[in-house]
């Protein structure tokens, strides 16, 4: 066992790939997306439910490595009740935690928020698997803003 | 045994590659030689050679260069059309990798050889290089392709090929050995059964010419291809051997230089095969470079040698293998060449690669450009471990023990949240 | 001059092959760099390092060797973007050479655009490159090459590309740098005229972005290609630019590996550019070494350099080879590259270069893939001089006083019968 | 002026080259047939009479290099009142002479004969050069025996 895959593979998102949260799906969705890593072959389905430009509920489904079965629980929770313009926030804060080596936004998100987002952080050591943290973000935001598409792949 | 490992040690020597270390310390254990395979000092010292001594354009210089380049560009040619068994170095069409060989092909076919209807017979495990190109050529000219499935342990039964057969099949066109099962597929007794129906056949020989050499007049087939950069030679380099009546008969692929015969504004005419498959400036560099290593085999390593420890590398990576819990190995079916695709209980393969990869083992996981093959074993990825002569039995240990790792690490429940 | 001088002949010792001798004895003075340049040690080292030290497939790895190599080849994806002006490197597609670039954009064009009876506008000057492509469509959809013709010095006017233009016109597909006479062509001041019109053009960019660096954007073009081999590169390499939108319209070329969304038995779905158009592995190492190429003449030679030295070369040997009794210059038009064609009275080119080669000069004689403008010029061959920035004014002396001797070789009359 | 060059260009080739022997056309010809070498663009066209198995008369026309006009001149001298097994036999020694160490048919031929095919022997050491000397002879091959293809080319 190596210390880099210790980092990797924290212990809460061994917890949230052992036990997902909000897995299955929302009855009646308004809104839905599939999202592809033709890579490796990660996929998740999104279901949701939006009122009043807020995320009523949100679930998903799907076969994917440990690491973007963590991130997709991991976002379930944070973006469930949250305003759309909020979830796009926490995108784009996450986004940058992955991809860049300074990253200012998350550090304005609620605290909770930013605690379950950071455990990803160490993903962007790893770059060829950072689009497995990132590929249910990107299918959250096909299911709201551009449902037409109906499916995020990641290339 | 200890003679073969031996000398697989010693030729190990040759790959400069082979000493490096993983960043984090850890020395390189390369298991994914289906993917390419790393190239022999002797190979990249011939390329560099090239362009230090003999660099020039080749086919149409009265300079001494040009003259040399072009020598050594068709001696490569000749020592390719040895090494397959062509009847004549001019069925041997240098291209870039075998993709853009079915390509080609592919392309000649639609022009004149197939209707509307058509049938190609293909093996479930093909790679996409031979399914796509036949897309593309559906697009134009409807044709299907009708997949022979594949047995349980991955193999094909010739009954079922029979079946395969319909009065629309116009092709046959088959890998010799899967890149995902390592299964080595009859190719001379499917190409006799289509034969007897007067029916070509093409073959996708990527996987299979790196594991022993191959003899296309006695497996009777029309087409094969194969790449350079798997074959320890270069990127930039592939093989198309043709058959001679069909060098004639396929229109050319690209135009342009040296290809021709003839051009005014009103149309062009081609030169005879090969030239006619090779417009421009072919990579020439490439083509003997990839000569080079297809010596270095021969003359230094040795056919004999690469079959029969391979043969034993294969044995022990197999009994390596089962000894990890929850292991499922795609493709049992003999023979079977140095390729082992599996998966670990509901460990995804992205995240047994990256554990792999920090140990510094280097696999391939994914779907191998393979996803139909992928959807009939109900995976959307597998992890493959491919062999090459230079691997050793040690490095098979450390990839077994570190699967074991992997076990442990995930079979490791969290408390609960 | 004499620090322009000096700095060639410093530059020029990266360059191994320089120092040959032909096999005579006498030093090799390689004129014949249109058909390929040498290449600096730079390149050659940088194409053996690849296969030291991080030869690996691409795109498809999670390990560490398979990363590096990506990285590296997508890095060069993006130098030559930026090299060419490109607005993304997403515009950038690598194929073997610009004969394949061409190939590729008229096979997706013939699929997507043309319809029979539309032209296509050329110049009289094109290499076969330009041509044969075209001749291969128009087997499956008549179209026609409408050449504008030269002015005796070997321009085009605009006025006489303005006449060319029909109604039927459908893509003009130029040179910007003919390989022949040298002549570079308005290829901004056409491509506005086409875009008046609506017309997309194609540029051969070959010759042109050997002797300056371009700007695909100012110029406002669709497509230029060019080779890899004849700017200091490896062989197996080269560049096709496609402005953006063209690469959505365009279909897949070759269909395989790592260019499709998701393969079924049914049929494909592709990666959006550039991956649509690079099916199969690519010339990975060969992509890697033609950035290094760039890095090179960028970082190390100088663009500026390169400019003006070739100018002030130029003049030398324009003088030089006038000074040649009975010589013939084939393109006189400016602004011409260092590409000279000639021949000297009825001698016929094949024996002046045999002659040449003989004293050590290599130079290119024959039809340089262009014999519709042979025969526009009413030959069958020229002999070919062409320059690169490492060539000296006592090489070109050297030229001259041969082709003196050649004068007075062949002027001797013998003994009648 | 290199000596290699003096050897190639023997005083007889450019005597041939400069005065060349059965230029022009035979009139009412029974055979004729063009050849090309599209790598130099060496162009000949043969015309010839042939009378009950015997080459009675013997043209060439053309544009080339000194090599390919003097070996159709000296072809055409050669050729020219012989059988066609005669001229077939002279073929494979010129030939071989060209294209091989050594090259033992040419010994058997008439002394004259002989002797003016020898003035290409060293031709052979300019590998690029020997389809010019051999052009006209395939071009001879092709009007006797295949004038269905009326076309020679050395590719
Ligand atoms: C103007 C021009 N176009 C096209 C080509 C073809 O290039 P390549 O043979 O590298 O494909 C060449 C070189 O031969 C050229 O000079
Ligand atoms: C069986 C098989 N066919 C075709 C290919 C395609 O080869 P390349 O990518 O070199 O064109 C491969 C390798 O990826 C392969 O394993």
């Amino acid at each position: 066992m190596t210390p880099e895959m210790q980092n990797l593979y924290q212990e809460l998102i061994l917890e949230h790939n052992h036990y997902p949260r909000n897995y299955g799906r929302v009855e009646n969705p308004t809104h839905e997306a599939e999202g592809y890593n033709p890579l490796c072959g990660d996929q998740v389905h999104l279901t949701l439910r939006v009122e009043e430009e807020r995320i009523a509920d949100i679930r998903f489904e799907g076969k994917s490595c440990a690491i973007c079965r963590a991130a997709t629980s991991v976002m379930t929770t944070v973006v469930k009740g949250a305003a759309i313009a909020e979830a796009d926030r926490y995108f784009e804060a996450f986004h940058q935690l992955l991809t860049q080596e300074e990253a200012p936004l998350v550090s304005s998100l609620p605290a909770a928020v930013q605690e379950k987002l950071r455990i990803f952080s160490t993903v962007r050591l790893f770059p060829i698997r950072v689009k497995c943290a990132t590929l249910p973000w990107h299918t959250l935001r096909v299911a709201l803003h551009e449902p037409e598409k109906k499916i995020a792949t990641t290339e | 045994m200890q003679e073969l490992v031996a000398w697989a040690r010693k030729v190990r020597e040759d790959f400069p590659i082979l000493r490096s270390l993983h960043p984090s310390g850890r020395p390189l254990i390369y298991l994914d030689n289906a993917a390419t395979a790393q190239k022999p000092l002797a190979v990249i010292e011939k390329l560099a050679d090239f362009y230090r001594y003999t660099n020039a354009n080749i086919h149409r210089g009265v300079h001494w260069l040009s003259q040399e380049a072009t020598q050594a560009y068709e001696a490569a040619r000749e020592r390719v059309a040895a090494f397959i068994g062509a009847a004549s170095e001019k069925e041997v069409v240098f291209v870039r990798g075998a993709t853009e060989g079915i390509n080609l092909i592919a392309q000649g076919l639609r022009r004149v050889w197939f209707s509307p209807g058509d049938e190609i017979l293909v093996t479930q495990a093909e790679h996409h290089a031979n399914i796509v190109p036949w897309h593309i050529v559906a697009e134009e000219v409807p044709i299907s392709l009708r997949p022979v499935p594949l047995t349980p342990a991955g193999g094909i039964d010739l009954a079922a090929v029979a079946q395969a057969f319909t009065e629309r099949t116009r092709l046959v066109a088959i890998s010799a050995m899967s890149n995902v099962l390592g299964t080595e597929f009859p190719v001379a007794e499917v190409a006799a059964m289509a034969r007897e129906r007067g029916i070509p056949v093409l073959v996708d020989a990527c996987q299979a010419v790196v594991h022993r050499p191959i003899r296309v007049q006695e497996w009777g087939v029309d087409f094969l291809v194969f790449s350079g950069h798997k074959l320890y030679g270069p990127t930039g380099i592939g093989v198309v051997y043709m058959r001679a009546p069909w060098g004639e008969k396929l229109p050319p692929y690209q135009g342009g230089g040296d290809m021709i015969r003839r051009v005014t504004w009103g149309g062009s005419r081609y030169a005879p095969p090969p030239a006619k498959f090779e417009a421009g400036t072919p990579p020439i560099a490439e083509a003997i470079a990839l000569a080079e290593a297809l010596r270095y085999l021969e003359e230094k390593v040795g056919w004999d040698f690469i079959q029969a420890y391979e043969r034993y590398l294969c044995d022990y990576t197999e009994a390596a293998l089962q000894s990890v819990p929850g292991i499922t190995l795609y493709g049992t079916a003999r023979p079977k060449g140095a390729v082992w695709s599996f998966n670990i209980g509901e460990i995804h393969p992205h995240d047994v690669g990256t554990f792999l990869d920090q140990a510094g083992i280097a696999v391939r996981v994914g779907h191998h450009c393979a996803q139909p093959l992928m959807d009939a074993l109900g995976v959307a990825a597998t992890v493959r471990a491919s062999l090459a002569f230079y691997n050793l039995p040690e490095e098979i240990d450390q990839l077994a023990q570190t699967l074991h790792e992997v076990v442990r690490f995930f079979a490791h429940t969290p408390s609960a949240p």
